[in-house]
């Protein structure tokens, strides 16, 4: 869509000012919508009541109900009713920026992709990307200013900052403070920075619970300033990974990381010639990146720094990884985890100026943070002065500290200390909850800012659509306090690139950079910082009795700000393929020793702290190691999250805050119920997953299609159908897919899957089109993860065409297996004979016709099922016609690439490849040409139309034989 | 023993005389008696049916099964056209890869409605060809002829016949020995 | 006819034992009124337990209005199924009902062509059986669809939509298969009441039982000629009766076996679904004939000679189903196919459900084997308690077909457990009162057996011993 | 024994039958009929407007193109109701105080929308294309009819997926020259039957009768 997207994306600007807009906007979304004040279950929210016979008119004879159609009054220009309109944005974790490109239709934002032209995107996107649609209509977002809890106005809001600010301006503004997270963006960091110069006594504290605590502090170490550092996978041969996940979301650059990484095997696997890339890592999680390592090193997380000092001492046990990175100088990665220890850091830091990787693969620029401040010390300050009572207004920016701030700090009690506490939130949240003020803040899609990407791009944030909820930004609260309460978010943005920016050309700079997404020459230069300091040597191995706790993001919810995702909250977590919990990760032989198991609820008790979760086994766990997440154990989130999981913060000190020593677990109770996706974790006696060396590959580059799993042409009785015009399929490579899980959400979000809940996902409903299924194969104790990306195979002999009474599901002339939801009369006999298993059934009412809000989310191109009927994945056939139309009326046929399917769209690693067959040179066609190439249960002469690139590896021989 | 001639019956308005035996063997005998005699519009009504009984009073059809032959033939060829004009002509539809007229599939049906059609054709010819719903009949009239659908077997000789002739075919009758005799009222 | 109930003592003199399919001393008139007698008893004088047993079958009936009515309102998710396991009870009990239904016809059918004079006095009694089993059955496609209300888009009718059947779905082939036997079953049991209607209409004491049974009997007078179309036709349906009867159930087998799920995709089933389908029909007819005989004093009627029969139908389908045990088994290893092979060692260990796969062994395969003992043919207690056995086992069978299978088939990742739910069993247990219900008023408003062709065997028997003399 | 019931009966009982076989049909018939007649299909039954806009009108006496309103039925699915201002851009000159017109200054002035009445309501599940008919030469008044002459909208045809697919399968007998589509009075040439194949193969118009053609 691109292409045709690019002639459309303008500033929204004058739009968003318009009087109509707001009319139109308020039309279609009352602001006084009453959802938020009738709680309600949140299996009702969720539709799982759902009685009604829904889709009236379905059957085809029934008259159908009378609807009225309602025009603009003055229609915008560049809106053409019925066409989507896609806007360049940002979306900011931890204050980093990910360039968006956001669809519009009719002035709703209904899907975010991620933007091609932006750094940290290149058009791909992470799962929360995604699901960040359903937050913007999340009816459960606050959407009142509200005062003691009592409801109020802006104006009041305005008075009472202004009045504690005066106040405090007497004293040059000692006693107030500013609670922000990370900050990364220029405008909002100078609108700070001139709030603090008028008041120079006023302190401005940041807090970012999964932020990048320890890089920053490992960069202290080692270069004595904070330094920015970026990994550049396209140029390195061999990685070792010092417990860093750097496929995960919660890794600044992630989508960049994964898809430079994963075009290297691909290339590696698609000529002989180029080396494959050979990835260690040492971690005691299992991660994605573990998933695809070639080597897995599993470890307590705080043995990872010994590991990291013997590699720079050469130490014998890691002689074959420092032999194979010193073989490859200036063309290897060292890389340290985010949820590392800074010394981990300083080693990394070494090690890459020692083999002389600095400057190749891994580069320095200045810090992206507008202010890179110790954020806990920061935090710790903040506390304490409160507690001190030297802090008589606090404004909050976004931030929940009450929920996440380190248990150790006691935030809470400090905070009530405070005379004046502001919160300003997309939710009425926990902290909320504490303060006498409380300001909805604006969703990003709805609110003017600007952000800095990992390295130090910047993004115009634009808004698509006027507060839904009467929100507003960080822009609009500061201006209060810097005396500008009548500049809107916009002029303020707008007002300090012009002073960046003079001149007469700023208007086309400002113009370009909306529409691109991205700031020409923004990004930071490159720079050499000065040599690493010698690294304090790592302590013995501590004595600590006990285990040991790592605390981590959860996959799904990340640091719990978006916990109330109902998409997220469902979205299997890719490692253990569970929903709608966090638990305590656990290793067999831990919990063997302990006489614990899966489901087994415990208390947690780490010095003096106590917490209780329920256990899972988690194959490849380190030993004497607990994984917690963070993200659950909401008490204010809203209906979605409340009640779910436990909270780990409850735990963290910040003294350790990724990991600590000495906990202790008693069970309380057993038989706690997980709702997973998948009960059984290996292959059993099947192959679905096929995986070689790369060494194999080249000695038999067949292997993934043995003799025995292929069908003679002949097998039927009747002749093959023949598909003259297009020929659609999908090729999946599952040597680059990372399993993050994007794409499950991404089509959730293209084709209006609803959510089921828990209760339901615990009997095996879920909706998800395209599932990701995860492997174990080995050892129990360390073994390899696979993951197997499983949309509808759209075979040619569809079995589940076959059996169906009605027609309802039956092939089109270009091959799609097609369902037909308003045919379709649920007899589920479909989804009994389809040997993958994609078919999805709506048993309840899942999807959610009540909800008003919520409509807006979804996207009018795809039909809401209703009750009882089959649906499935499409190959996003609506793309499919879009594409296809747009072609017939220019007379052309449709070009390689033009079609895109939403999961092709998010994937970082470009795993995923749909096409026409009958094209020779459509990039579909070339992969499914190679050797690699092989269909799941192919056997079964169902002739599937989406198949697999198997998975290939690249062990080091010297560890392989070992 | 024999009733008096009841007065009150009409020449015009006698259906026919009705004898009433004990058992099967008997009925049979005068049944074909009565044949001999050259009676032929005459009925035997039984509790049960009775070997040779029909061919005693001279009756024989087949139409039953002609027909039944005919509704299977149009039963077992509609039910294949009907899936064949489904699949092919009505709203062809690409299914699992087979050809539109993937004919053993329709085998299933083509059989259930060649049974269907015959098995109601059965049952309604009989019927029809019975005259049947005929809720009165004459020889309801008779008194006894409760007994018909209980233990005794009667035989009908009916005023039609061109050879009947009141007292000589109720004395023929009588000459089988029946149980009893009585004239049946139109 | 018996008015007053005799004394338990001369019940056993009233059977004639195994070598007679009637009781000595029987003419024409003491066939008639004994059986027309069972309706035309004094609503007072019906057996005590007939009425407990009918109670007791109603409050079931009303367990499954209220399932059902639940199951309308909130959709089939009020059951156990998910993915992968999309069809449980509800198929379970399709099949099973179906499968009872068969006895019917058979006896009625099969053995009439074959000449086998014991089928006359549980000839009506199993066709109703049947017409009851179907009804139940039949509910069960319809109540498991996602859209109940959109049933009718199976049958091919012209739409405004152009859309009709999919007549390659086995789905459509049961529409077919079970609407033609449910008319099949019904036209062939109305047409052996016809002459019965007769008798009952002249044998009826007020009028209004008159008029009803005379609007029935439809004028019937057992005319000669009438009897002679008569018998061509309900010959005619038995010959076509008997291949519908296997048809049925093979088409209804291929539900299973024209998919390609491991554990279904077996070219066994119609054979072995037919058999077991029978086995468990006779099953039925003895659980209901012999508290009936009982209670009705029939033990001159339905006689040991008939329990014994039945019996041994039981063994015989029984080692048939066996036969197709074994087969499933050893196809598993033979056709060396990995899918195969796994779902089989699923069903006996592997699996959730191995326990459903031995107690069938148990109950289809080693108990019944007791029956090759005569003395336990001869104890009606134990046939009794056998045949509830082979019920229950039959039930399971289904039971292991279709969730076991699902449980388990190809993708490791999509495997999963299936568990009923109390609306699962209140809609089973609610058709088994359905059934009963309807069994017990046919039983106290029609005759239950064959009256007319009683009287033809009181005449064979009759004539044999004049021979005899 | 006695008659139980009267001569009559017998000829009673056959006619019932007879009677009750015609009945059977009769109902079906019936059903029929009424789910084809406008009660249920809407067809040519004109709907009540907020204002009584008149197609006849505009397009007749005034000779306004469908495009002057419908803007976006060449380059869009939906072909556009238009917005007040298009209204308003005549009538604030002529008709400028006209009575019937109040709601659409009132619109105007309010910014508050009209709300029309649907006529052509598809079921939701049905996505249809207005661009790419018109682009292969499907005219106008082939599905809407002659506007032109409606003083009120209504439907012309039922809109049921019956007549859809009867196009779509042969597109050929309603398809016209791309510079007739928006001509309202287009009559069918007599060589319909060999310029149809012509401008079918010539427009590459596809005959899709695939359900994802609508159904999504």
């Amino acid at each position: 869509m691109k292409p045709e997207a690019h002639n459309y994306w303008r500033s929204l600007e004058e739009l968003a000012s318009t009087e109509e807009f707001r009319a139109y906007v308020e039309d279609e979304f009352p602001n006084r919508t009453p959802d938020w004040n009738n709680p309600g279950s949140r299996r009702k929210f969720l539709r799982l009541m759902g009685a009604s016979i829904a889709l009236a008119g379905v059957t085809g004879c029934t008259k159908q109900p009378k609807e009225v159609i309602v025009p603009y009054v003055r229609s915008p220009e560049e809106m053409v009713p019925g066409k989507p309109l896609f806007y360049a944005t940002a979306m900011t974790f931890a204050g980093l920026a990910t360039g968006v490109l956001a669809e519009s239709h009719m002035g709703r934002p209904t899907k975010v992709e991620g933007n091609p032209e932006h750094p940290a995107s290149l058009g791909a996107t992470d799962a929360a990307t995604q699901a960040s649609i359903l937050s913007l209509y999340d009816p459960d977002r606050s959407q009142i200013i509200t005062r003691d809890g009592n409801i109020s106005g802006w104006g009041d809001f305005i008075a009472a900052v202004s009045r504690a600010r005066d106040a405090a301006g007497l004293k040059k503004g000692a006693g107030f403070r500013i609670l922000t997270g990370t900050v990364t963006s220029p405008t909002l960091a100078s609108q700070i920075q001139e709030f603090l110069t008028a008041f120079p006594q006023a302190k401005w504290h940041q807090y970012e619970p999964c932020g990048r605590h320890s890089a920053r502090a490992g960069a202290v170490t080692a270069f004595g300033a904070p330094v920015n550092t970026i990994y550049r996978f396209d140029r390195a041969d061999v990685i070792v990974s010092l417990d860093c996940d750097f496929f995960s979301s919660a890794m600044p650059g992630s989508l960049r990381y994964a898809r430079d990484y994963s075009a290297r095997r691909r290339a590696a696997a698609e000529n002989s010639s180029s080396v494959p890339p050979r990835l260690y890592i040492a971690e005691s999680t299992p991660s994605l990146t573990g998933g695809l390592a070639d080597h897995r090193f599993r470890m307590a997380a705080g043995e990872v720094a010994r590991f990291a000092s013997g590699l720079s001492s050469g130490a014998p046990e890691v002689q074959a990884i420092y032999k194979d990175l010193e073989a490859h100088p200036g063309a290897g990665i060292v890389i340290p985890g985010e949820h590392q220890s800074p010394q981990v850091h300083a080693i990394a830091h070494a090690l890459n100026q020692k083999l002389g990787n600095a400057g190749k693969t891994v580069v320095y620029t200045d810090p992206v943070e507008a202010a890179p401040v110790d954020e806990i010390a920061s935090l710790a300050e903040l506390v304490k002065d409160m507690r001190d009572g030297a802090v008589e207004t606090l404004v909050i920016f976004g931030g929940n500290p009450v929920y996440n701030a380190p248990a150790d700090l006691n935030f809470l009690d400090a905070l009530k200390k405070v005379n004046l506490r502001a919160h300003l939130g997309l939710y009425s949240d926990e902290t909320a909850a504490w303060c006498h003020w409380h300001v909805p803040e604006a969703h990003y899609l709805e609110s003017w800012s600007d952000a800095r990407a990992y390295e130090g791009t910047v993004s115009i944030v634009q808004p698509l659509i006027l507060p839904l909820y009467g929100g507003r930004s960080s822009h609009d609260v500061i201006n209060i306090l810097t005396n500008r309460a009548d500049q809107s978010a916009y002029d303020s943005v707008r007002a300090y690139w012009q002073a960046k920016r003079p001149g007469k050309d700023f208007e086309d700079f400002w113009q370009i950079s909306l529409h691109d997404g991205v700031m020409a020459g923004s990004a930071f230069p490159e720079r050499t910082p000065p040599p690493v300091k010698p690294a304090p040597p790592v302590a013995a191995a501590s004595a600590a009795q006990g285990l040991e706790v790592v605390f981590r993001p959860d996959p799904s919810v990340g640091d719990g700000g978006m916990a109330n995702n109902a998409w997220l909250q469902e979205m299997p977590k890719p490692q253990s393929k569970m929903t709608w919990n966090n638990a305590v990760w656990i290793s067999p032989k831990t919990a063997e020793r302990l006489g614990v198991t899966t489901g087994d609820v415990v208390d947690i008790e780490l010095s003096g702290r106590k917490v209780q979760g329920p256990l899972w086994i988690m194959p490849g766990q380190a030993e004497e190691s607990l994984t917690l997440h963070f993200g659950y154990g909401r008490t204010r989130a809203g209906r979605v999250a409340d009640g779910v999981g436990f909270n780990a913060y409850a735990l963290r000190s910040s003294a350790s805050l990724w990991q600590a020593a000495g906990a202790t677990i008693t069970r309380k109770s057993r038989g706690y119920e997980f709702a997973t996706t998948q009960h059984t974790q290996t292959m059993e006696e099947h192959d679905p997953f096929r995986a070689a060396t790369y060494a194999h590959f080249h000695k038999e580059p067949e292997f993934a299609r043995p003799e025995e799993k292929q069908v003679p042409k002949d097998l039927s009785m009747f002749p093959m159908w023949n598909y003259d015009q297009h020929k659609w399929g999908m090729s999946i490579d599952l040597n680059s897919c990372t399993g993050c899980q994007a794409c499950t959400i991404a089509c959730q979000s293209e084709n209006n899957i609803p959510v089921v809940g828990k209760e339901e996902v615990a009997k095996g409903r879920h909706m998800n089109w395209l599932r990701i299924d995860r492997y174990f194969d080995g050892q129990p104790e360390n073994p390899r993860m696979y993951f197997q990306p499983v949309p509808c195979m759209h075979c040619e002999n569809a079995p589940c065409e076959l059996v169906c009474p009605v027609a309802a599901t039956v092939h089109s002339t270009e091959g799609l297996n097609e369902m037909v939801y308003n045919r379709c009369v649920g007899t589920r006999y479909c989804s009994n004979n389809c040997p993958y298993k994609v078919r999805r059934f709506n048993f309840f009412l899942y999807a959610d016709w009540d909800t008003k809000s919520l409509m807006g989310s979804r996207n009018p191109d795809v039909s809401v099922r209703s009750r009882g009927v089959m649906e499935k994945c499409t190959y996003c056939v609506q793309r499919i016609n879009r594409v296809k139309i747009e072609g017939e009326k220019q007379d052309r046929p449709v070009r390689d690439g033009e079609i895109i399917t939403a999961c092709q769209q998010v994937c970082p690693a470009e795993a995923i490849v749909f096409g026409d067959l009958n094209d020779p040179n459509s990039r579909v066609a070339k992969l499914k040409q190679q050797h690699r190439d092989y269909g799941l249960l192919e056997e079964l002469n169902t002739r599937p139309r989406t198949t697999y690139l198997a998975r290939l590896r690249n062990p080091n021989p010297e560890l392989e034989k070992g | 023993m024999i009733t008096p001639h009841d007065k009150s019956n009409k020449q015009g308005s006698l259906y026919g005389i009705m004898a009433e035996f004990d058992d099967p063997e008997s009925l049979l005998e005068a049944a074909r008696r009565a044949r001999d005699e050259g009676y032929r519009a005459m009925d035997a009504y039984t509790p049960m049916p009775v070997e040779g009984l029909a061919e005693a009073i001279g009756f024989s059809s087949n139409w039953v099964q002609r027909l039944v032959l005919v509704a299977g033939l149009c039963g077992a060829s509609g039910g294949f056209l009907l899936c064949w004009w489904m699949t092919v002509i009505a709203y062809p539809h690409v299914v699992a890869g087979r050809p539109l007229n993937s004919w053993p599939a329709y085998i299933p049906i083509t059989f259930e409605t060649m049974v269907l059609i015959s098995c109601i054709t059965a049952v309604v010819g009989m019927l029809t060809l019975n005259g049947l719903p005929q809720p009165y009949h004459p020889v309801f009239n008779v008194p006894r002829f409760e007994h018909a659908s209980r233990d005794k077997f009667f035989l009908c000789i009916e005023a039609s016949d061109s050879k009947f002739d009141p007292a000589a075919t109720r004395q023929f009758l009588l000459d089988q020995n029946p149980q009893e005799v009585s004239d049946v009222a139109s | 006819m018996k008015t007053e109930e005799p004394e338990p003592a001369s019940v056993a003199t009233l059977d004639p034992g195994p070598e007679k399919i009637i009781g000595p001393g029987h003419n024409f008139g003491s066939v008639t009124d004994e059986i027309a007698g069972v309706v035309f008893r004094p609503f007072t004088k019906t057996p005590r337990q007939l009425f407990i047993g009918f109670a007791f079958a109603f409050l079931l009936v009303n367990l499954f209005l209220v399932a059902v009515t639940w199951l309308f309102i909130r959709g089939v998710s009020v059951w156990g199924i998910m993915i992968p396991v999309a069809w449980g009870f509800a198929i379970v009990n399709f099949v099973w009902w179906i499968g009872i239904g068969h006895a019917g016809t058979l006896i009625s059918a099969i053995l009439l062509l074959l000449k086998q004079d014991w089928r006359t006095s549980i000839n009506r009694f199993a066709e109703s059986m049947t017409l009851f089993a179907v009804a139940c059955a039949g509910m069960f496609p319809i109540l498991h669809l996602g859209r109940p209300w959109l049933a009718y888009w199976l049958l091919p009718y012209p739409n405004t939509m152009w859309m009709w059947p999919q007549p390659r779905s086995p789905l459509v082939w049961d529409v077919f298969a079970v609407s033609t036997y449910a008319t099949v079953s019904l036209l062939f049991w109305f047409t052996g009441l016809i002459p019965d209607f007769a008798t009952m209409r002249d044998k009826a004491g007020n009028s209004t039982a008159r008029r009803i049974f005379g609007t029935l009997a439809m004028g019937w007078r057992g005319s000669a000629k009438h009897w002679t179309r008569y018998q061509k036709a309900y010959l005619l349906l038995a010959g076509l009766s008997t291949p519908l009867v296997i048809s049925v159930h093979s088409v209804v087998s291929f539900d299973f076996a024209v998919a390609i799920v491991p554990g279904w995709h077996t070219t066994i089933f119609p054979p072995y679904f037919v058999a077991g389908a029978i086995y468990s029909g006779f099953a039925m007819v003895l659980t209901l004939a012999i508290p009936v005989r009982r209670w009705y004093h029939l033990e001159d009627l339905i006689t040991m000679r008939h329990i014994e029969c039945m019996s041994k139908v039981m063994l015989g389908t029984g080692l048939i189903v066996a036969y197709g045990y074994g087969m499933e088994a050893f196809m598993s290893w033979y056709s060396g196919n990995e899918y195969e092979r796994y779902a089989f060692l699923n069903r006996m260990w592997l699996g959730g459900y191995w326990w459903t796969y031995w107690l069938l062994i148990l109950c289809n395969i080693l108990i019944p084997q007791a029956l090759w003992s005569r003395k336990v043919r001869m104890h009606i207690p134990t046939v009794f308690v056998i045949s509830l056995v082979v019920n229950v086992g039959m039930w399971l069978e289904r039971f292991v077909i279709v969730v076991t299978s699902l449980s388990r088939d190809f993708v490791p990742s999509s495997w999963g457990m299936y568990y009923p739910t109390v609306w699962d069993w209140s809609t089973y247990f609610g058709t088994i009162g359905l059934f009963l219900s309807l069994m017990f008023l046919f039983i106290r408003g029609l005759p239950a057996i064959s009256i007319f062709e009683m009287r033809e065997v009181v005449h064979h028997t009759e004539s044999t011993h004049d021979h005899a003399a | 024994m006695a008659q139980i019931f009267h001569r009559s009966s017998n000829s009673l009982a056959k006619i019932s039958i007879v009677a009750a076989l015609l009945a059977v049909g009769g109902v079906v018939w019936a059903a029929y009929k009424i789910n084809a007649g406008s009660f249920i299909t809407d067809v040519s039954v004109a709907r009540a407007q907020p204002v009584p806009f008149s197609h006849k009108h505009h397009v007749a006496d005034d000779g306004i193109d469908c495009r002057y309103c419908h803007t976006s039925v060449e380059t869009s699915a939906v072909a556009g109701i238009p917005p007040t201002e298009t209204c308003m851009s005549c009538h604030s000159q002529i008709w400028a105080n006209a009575e019937l017109l109040e709601p659409v200054r009132d619109s105007f002035r309010t910014g508050k929308s009209l709300e029309w009445t649907r006529v052509h309501d598809l079921p939701d599940f049905v996505y249809f294309n207005h661009s790419i008919h018109v682009a292969k030469g499907i005219g106008c008044s082939t599905c809407h009819g002659r506007v032109d002459r409606m003083p009120l909208m209504f439907k012309v045809n039922t809109l049921y997926m019956q007549w859809c697919v009867e196009c779509h399968r042969n597109p050929a007998q309603y398809i016209r020259p791309r510079d007739q589509v928006f001509n309202i009075a287009y009559e069918y040439p007599e060589n319909q039957s060999e310029l149809g194949p012509r401008l079918v193969k010539e427009y590459k118009v596809l005959s899709l009768t695939d359900c994802v053609t609508c159904h999504r």
